[in-house]
């Protein structure tokens, strides 16, 4: 750590972990709820846990985002962070904010929390993802507009790199988008056609912009390669995604009520969504094999490695896989939707955010490089168990998914859904079962922050 | 030709084809509004329609449903719930029956203790999304 | 550098200019005669196909790269146009 | 004859050039393909466009791609005053096309031909319309080399952005030299 405001990173990392933890302890809750459809009701209704699980998955994804700015742009920029009382306040309202809304959602019913919070006055809850009450909505908009103005008056003041100015462009975007979750119109339609300015121009634009810097600053510092190399390739990768991802948004407009014209242009450009995917696997691994040092932190590189992989395997194969207007005619809102976003999630944000925690904590904890070998081979072993975890519940939802398509959607006698939901339910079940494996493997990433801390640190081997 | 590609050629597309695309996707997007009228009922967003689409967010029923597809999958398609639930009455009468305490081993929807008028209110809300013209989506009428 | 200093009577690009023309016009008078058929089609297509290869070669000047970047506009041209030339054949009943 | 590993230009904009191209490529056998299913409906509304207007066009774009390869050529040989201005004549050719193409357009617009309006509009405008906003980049681009040109910027030696721009140029041309005989004239 060259910097000490680096240091506010530290708690926004912690923060993340934790959150994630509650994050796996409401997917298990809903797993179960699958199959045992009564379980916890009336007190967590499915609606619920639901909500806890993705706004959880949301807070603690943006906690990791700026935790990894607060770390990267001090170094980037060869200077101290514009203010890090600034971003300490900030962690500790945007906790808080977040905490209590969660605890909205566990302790009112959601209604009753709509009128405590005065949703009439600007009605933007109870739409997917977009659940937070107003108050937390504007909440996160001062939020994000401080951690903007602290990281951009770093990023301004100081060296200016194509990393910072790449995460720059996504943390921008990222604030700028959520302004359309204020836009909720009457119409059904319109409501939803914006809808999909924040959520998908979030998760197949700006953010993407924000994992790739992420991933070009770890592989900068792992890899010893030459910056050079690694920006032209960051820029010409992200130039690829939103070159195919801004105008395949039109993947959503098939069935909502929007012109038919979009099942072609969507289809087109979203089809070649996975090239950006693609290009960061390539990306990643020749820069790991060009190395010019072996560092010692080898779990970090293979988060990094695991992230190129992983988000091709899910954003790209998986969302490939159920894109086109004819197949997504028939999946559209099944559980290959779920299928898709469970590994996207993971590939993409969560395994990002879990590489830059690699790279970052040991020496946010005062370490020169890295940790120990135990702790290492600990936490390699979580990376595996969560990966292997998550692709069996991709495969398991899979399996589900194409089973309800194939009973409900198609052939001469469709049968309701509820029926077709009991036929599949061996799946649900599997799916639980991986979902166990997973917390397994979260358990273990935790304890590998508490063993080996008293062993001397791995070194690097050549 | 030592060099494939360069920095500032990469940085150049980065920013050109973003701005390129923004702008298509913009033009697409001034397109669709334009020619929604069309298409997405709003000759009949009535007073009732207005106010069971705040009832369907303050209740946060796409946390379990899905409307024209998107939602969660927990529970059945409402786009077409007019459709297979025999109308309004149907809808209303289904929403108002369902047990306080849930069904023993099975998923149930919560009992919300709607008015009568709420109740008119979200059926006419669930007539009103299933008159979008949704290119036929779902297939059929099991969602 | 040499061949560009040789004097020749006509430059390759300027011929292959003229050339493009040539196959423009006859493709513009056969759509003015709003005959098609299924000969003609096939017949514009592949007069569009090879106005494609002479763009790609001499005009970009592929004619000159080896290695893969030599095959990407040729399979560009390649591919689409067996597609649509298979699609105009069926819809001509096969 | 010493042959190149490389296209002329800036690998990065081959990149681009054939994610465009895949796109392009995606349209036209999609167009073949509905049309297959819509064949009255296509030759229908394929005589109301205007055939005089495209011939125009393509030989505007031929002609213009023809000027480029004329500035490369120049620059090769160190001509930066001939290079500039076979790129501003080649521009020239580009505000030509889109003025008839603009004509079209509001010819269609007029008569109340919206994307929405039937397969086939949708497939000529989308096609057109994406093409003609490609031609308005690559007279930016092309300009952009021009007035870089204009300064001396480039030299035999160093002409990658002369090569750049001509070859974005080139596909521009090259898509339409598909686009036109399949739009407006197979049927």
């Amino acid at each position: 750590m060259q910097y000490s405001s680096q240091a506010v990173a530290k708690p926004y990392f912690i923060a993340a972990i934790g959150l994630f933890a509650g994050q796996i302890l409401f997917g298990l809750i809903l797993g179960l709820q699958y199959v045992l459809g009564d379980f916890l009701f009336p007190e967590i209704p499915f609606n619920v846990a639901r909500m806890v699980h993705t706004n959880l998955l949301i807070v603690w994804l943006l906690f990791g985002f700026m935790g990894a700015a607060y770390y990267l742009v001090p170094e980037e920029s060869e200077r101290e962070l514009e203010s890090p009382m600034l971003a300490l306040a900030m962690f500790w309202i945007f906790l808080v904010a977040g905490a209590l809304t969660v605890l909205g959602y566990l302790l009112v019913p959601y209604a009753g929390l709509a009128q405590l919070t005065g949703n009439d006055l600007l009605p933007t809850m109870g739409r997917e993802f977009l659940e937070q009450p107003t108050i937390t909505k504007l909440g996160i908009v001062v939020v994000a507009l401080s951690f903007l103005y602290n990281i951009g008056m770093t990023i301004l003041k100081g060296r200016k790199t194509v990393v910072t100015l790449v995460l720059l462009i996504g943390l921008t975007g990222l604030a700028v988008f959520f302004l359309f979750s204020f836009y909720n119109p009457d119409n059904l339609v319109l409501d939803k056609f914006f809808w999909w300015w924040v959520v998908h121009l979030w998760v197949e634009g700006v953010w993407e912009l924000i994992l790739g810097s992420i991933l070009a600053f770890v592989l900068i510092k792992t890899t010893g390669v030459d910056r050079e190399v690694i920006e032209k390739w960051l820029y010409i990768i992200i130039a690829m995604t939103l070159i195919t991802g801004i105008v395949g948004t039109g993947h959503h407009y098939y069935w909502i009520g929007t012109p038919e014209y979009w099942q072609w242009w969507g289809s087109v450009f979203s089809a070649m969504e996975p090239i950006p995917f693609f290009m960061m696997t390539v990306f990643a691994f020749n820069m790991v094999n060009k190395r010019r040092r072996e560092h010692p932190n080898k779990a970090a590189v293979l988060w990094a490695l695991g992230t190129a992989t992983m988000a091709f395997l899910g954003a790209g194969v998986w969302g490939f896989l159920h894109t086109l207007s004819p197949v997504n005619y028939y999946t559209h809102g099944s559980q290959i939707t779920a299928a898709h976003g469970h590994m996207a999630f993971y590939g993409a944000y969560v395994m990002i955010v879990l590489t830059i925690i690699s790279y970052a904590m040991p020496m946010l904890r005062g370490r020169t490089a890295a940790n120990s070998n135990k702790s290492q081979v600990l936490e390699m072993w979580s990376f595996w168990l969560m990966t292997i975890a998550i692709v069996f519940i991709t495969l398991f939802l899979t399996a589900a998914g194409i089973l309800q398509v194939y009973l409900q959607r198609m052939g001469e006698n469709p049968l309701p859904f509820m029926v077709v939901q009991d036929k599949v339910a061996l799946f649900y079940w599997l799916r639980e079962i991986a979902g166990l494996v997973f917390l397994i493997g979260l358990l273990t990433y935790i304890a590998s922050f508490f063993v080996g801390n008293d062993e001397p640190e791995a070194k690097e081997s050549a | 030709m030592s060099q494939a590609f360069t920095k500032a050629m990469a940085r150049n597309i980065f920013y050109g084809g973003t701005v390129f695309f923004f702008l298509l996707f913009l033009a697409l997007s001034l397109d669709t509004v334009s020619v929604l009228p069309e298409r997405d009922n709003r000759a009949n967003l009535t007073e009732a329609v207005v106010q069971g689409k705040k009832l369907w967010e303050n209740n946060n029923c796409i946390g379990c449903h899905t409307l024209l597809g998107e939602g969660a999958y927990f529970a059945p398609e409402l786009g077409n719930a007019f459709t297979r639930l025999g109308g309004k009455d149907g809808i209303m009468a289904f929403i108002k029956s369902r047990p306080v305490d849930g069904i023993p081993g099975r998923r149930s929807m919560p009992q919300f203790n709607f008015t009568d008028e709420q109740l008119n209110a979200l059926a006419e809300f669930l007539k009103y999304s299933s008159e979008i013209n949704s290119a036929n989506w779902p297939p059929n009428v099991q969602g | 550098m040499e061949q560009i200093q040789r004097k020749r009577w006509i430059r390759p690009c300027t011929l292959v200019y003229l050339v493009m023309i040539a196959l423009t016009l006859i493709t513009w008078w056969i759509g003015s005669t709003a005959k098609g058929g299924l000969e003609l089609s096939l017949m514009v297509l592949l007069f569009a196909l090879v106005k494609g290869q002479m763009v790609g070669d001499w005009f970009m000047g592929l004619h000159f790269v080896q290695g893969i970047w030599r095959w990407p506009i040729l399979i560009w041209l390649f591919v689409p146009g067996t597609l649509i030339a298979t699609a105009f054949v069926l819809s001509y009943g096969g | 004859m010493q042959k190149n590993k490389y296209p002329p230009g800036d690998l990065a904009i081959w990149i681009f050039i054939l994610a465009e191209l895949l796109v392009f490529a995606a349209f036209f056998s999609a167009y073949a393909f509905t049309r297959l299913k819509n064949v009255e409906l296509f030759n229908h509304y394929q005589l109301t466009l205007d055939r005089n207007a495209a011939l125009l066009n393509t030989l505007a774009l031929i002609t213009s791609s023809y000027f480029v390869v004329r500035a490369v050529a120049d620059i090769r040989e160190d001509d930066s005053k001939g290079c500039k201005r076979w790129l501003w004549a080649a521009i020239a050719m580009g505000a030509f096309f889109v003025l008839i193409k603009g004509g079209e357009y509001a010819h269609h617009f007029g008569a109340g031909v919206t994307l929405s309006s039937n397969a086939f509009y949708m497939f000529y405008l989308s096609l057109t319309f994406f093409h003609f906003m490609h031609v308005i980049l690559g007279m930016v681009i092309l300009a952009a080399v021009a007035l870089k040109a204009g300064r001396g910027g480039y030299s035999a030696d160093e002409h990658t952005g002369v090569e750049t721009g001509a070859s974005y140029w080139h596909m521009v041309d090259l898509v339409w030299l598909i686009l036109f005989p399949l739009v407006y004239v197979m049927r």
